[in-house]
């Protein structure tokens, strides 16, 4: 039972640390603001929830576990507000999202 | 495990750094600050437990919170549109002469 | 030998960052950054001397022998705090100036000064 | 960079950034207080103070090459003069020789609390913290005085409509932050009492707590949370927060302690220890709570006059 424990906790954990380095890829080579929001804002959820998730198994002190899904809830509360509020302003102040025309094209 | 987990993450936040100095917009510098947050907040949760002293949630909490505020404060403070007008009853005054 | 003392090199860099950037920019806001920079670098300072190798935090738990300091912890923790309250006195002094000159650039300020004597 | 809001934005990192520094370094407590300053209320001030004072900055000339040698110069001192220090990590130095045992050693039969920076902060040297809790307090008086402004009151009489009718306008945020201030606040209580037990305590509460009041004022608008929180009151608090936490010294002293001296407090020294290090804590955080919410509150109220004046002369 312990090792399933351990053994699911890992695979959490790595999943997790996959999906942040992807994110971390994500904000460095997306070409505009809008894709790389999309990748941060995937990664940071999923991410998020995954590594908590892979903490939570390792630990069956029930004080901890409460903190980790105060932890998780929030994030997944804040997470997506903070990003539909910097959608919203970006495209509020007319920063146009890199379209698919036949300028940019190449350097995509 | 936990120490790939916790070497990950602080990749991630180099990353971030990164997009934050190059930024273009200022709203990609918003978006590493918010990134660079949240990736602090299991950072600090992780390093807990590789230490052994789980009990120090607490900071990983503060940070969810704070970093929150901080980005809607960032957001309601630059040139963005909706929160241009903060909501006086003199701008309605003026509205309806 | 040195290789031991990197920590206080680190933290000399960084103050000397916050150092150039009061002494090199004229605009009182950047100042001020410049200024909670080195503030940091002080605080970085007295935690690096606070841990022990093998220490964890020193709050009493069962099982922990070794304890990092926490008498710096202690002096930061108020510093900090009292390092914002300054600050925000520095920030409302630049917006104060703003308003009586019509700029916080150091030289312009200094030239509105000269044309008034 | 020339862009100061970018500036602020990549300080707001840097904080970020060495508030994990200080979890690294086992200072627990100073991390919470650096998480919730440095990554939170210092930004949200600069960006204050940025909106009034205009975002660029002028091409430097001053001679950069001058500041250059004087940096390096005193640069290359420090960095000599830190080869007669002790190795990092060593537990021979002097700093862990002096006080420091003592503290480790017998806190707990003493103040009977277990967070060693706690008791350090709030009995051993309780007029240290004194002080700077004064300190605080002096520097909201001169923001307060620096920037406050005479505003009428019949302004306030035609918000609720106003707040009827900009519902829809940042809806989401607004439902969230109403589900979250509520949260924030009750943490920052828990934070303040479970001090003792965990890192946390009155300065780290005090902040917490301004942060909840600071995000109401943005979501419902600062005249909203100016009727909400009476500043009146506000200022009277924060001289409430020094006032009590000198009357526990006083107290002490009338029963026969030394100044601050928590023993004195009742008839067994730990249970004294503890009444004064709760009272003293709640000193602490409604000095810092208050004068925080002071400062923002006088910040956004300077620029809202600002925009006033700017509308009337357009």
């Amino acid at each position: 039972m312990d090792n399933l424990l351990e053994i699911l906790s890992a695979a959490f954990l790595l999943i997790g640390s996959f999906l942040c380095i992807s994110g971390g890829i994500g904000i460095l080579r997306f070409p505009d603001f809008y894709t790389r929001m999309h990748a941060v804002g995937v990664t940071e959820t999923l991410a998020t929830g995954m590594i908590l998730l892979g903490l939570m198994l390792q630990m069956p002190d029930a004080m901890v576990i409460i903190k980790l899904l105060f932890i998780l809830v929030l994030t997944l509360f804040i997470s997506p507000t903070a990003s539909h509020a910097l959608a919203k302003a970006a495209i509020k102040n007319s920063l146009k999202p890199k379209l698919d025309s036949e300028d940019n094209k190449e350097r995509i | 495990m936990l120490i790939a987990a916790t070497l990950a993450i602080f990749v991630v936040m180099v990353m971030a750094i990164t997009r934050g100095i190059m930024g273009p917009t200022l709203y990609d510098r918003i978006l590493a600050v918010n990134m660079f947050g949240t990736k602090t907040v299991l950072l600090i949760s992780l390093l807990g437990f590789v230490m052994g002293r789980p009990e120090f949630l607490d900071i990983a909490i503060v940070y969810a919170l704070i970093n929150f505020i901080s980005v809607i404060a960032v957001l309601r403070h630059s040139d963005a549109a909706i929160f241009k007008n903060p909501p006086t009853p003199t701008d309605e005054i003026e509205n309806k002469q | 030998m040195f290789i031991g003392l990197y920590n206080y090199w680190i933290v000399v860099v960084l103050m000397m960052v916050g150092f150039y950037i009061v002494i090199a920019h004229g605009n009182l806001i950047k100042k001020i950054v410049g200024l909670s920079i080195f503030q940091t670098s002080v605080f970085i300072f007295y935690i690096s001397l606070s841990k022990v190798d093998g220490g964890t935090a020193p709050i009493l738990a069962e099982g922990i022998q070794q304890y990092s300091n926490p008498l710096p912890h202690v002096l930061i923790l108020t510093a900090i705090v009292v390092g914002i309250a300054t600050v925000a006195v520095g920030l409302a002094l630049a917006v104060r100036i703003k308003e009586a000159y019509g700029s916080i650039e150091e030289e312009e300020i200094q030239k509105k000064d000269n044309i008034d004597c | 960079m020339k862009d100061l809001l970018g500036v602020i934005m990549l300080s707001g990192i840097y904080g970020l950034l060495s508030a994990s520094f200080f979890v690294a370094m086992d200072a627990v407590d100073v991390a919470f207080t650096e998480a919730s300053v440095g990554a939170g209320i210092s930004t949200v001030l600069m960006l204050a103070a940025i909106t009034m004072t205009g975002r660029t900055e002028n091409p430097s000339r001053h001679k950069p090459l001058l500041a250059l040698i004087v940096v390096l110069i005193t640069g290359g001192l420090l960095i000599y003069g830190t080869f007669d220090m002790p190795h990092f990590g060593s537990a021979a130095a002097p700093v862990h020789t002096h006080v420091a045992p003592r503290y480790i050693n017998d806190s707990m039969q003493e103040i009977g609390i277990p967070n060693i920076v706690t008791s350090v902060l709030a009995s051993y040297r309780g007029f240290d913290t004194f002080g700077e809790v004064l300190v605080i307090f002096t520097a909201g008086i001169a923001v307060l005085a620096l920037l406050s402004v005479v505003r009428s009151p019949d302004r306030m009489a035609k918000i609720d409509s106003l707040n009827d009718s900009m519902h829809g306008e940042y809806l989401i945020l607004r439902i969230v932050a109403k589900m979250l201030i509520p949260f924030i606040l009750l943490f920052a209580l828990y934070v303040q009492f479970h001090g003792d037990f965990g890192p946390g305590g009155g300065f780290q509460a005090g902040v917490i707590f301004a942060s909840a009041i600071y995000l109401y004022s943005m979501m419902f608008g600062m005249s909203t949370a100016r009727r909400v929180i009476n500043q009146t009151l506000v200022r009277l608090i924060a001289a409430l927060g020094v006032l009590l936490y000198g009357s526990v010294g006083v107290v002490a002293m009338l029963n026969g302690g030394n100044f601050l001296d928590y023993s004195a407090l009742s008839a067994d020294p730990v249970a004294g220890q503890h009444l004064g290090i709760i009272v003293i804590e709640l000193g602490v955080g409604l000095t810092v709570a208050s004068v925080m919410i002071i400062i923002m509150f006088n910040f956004e109220g300077r620029r809202d006059n600002l925009q006033n004046k700017d509308n009337e002369e357009a």
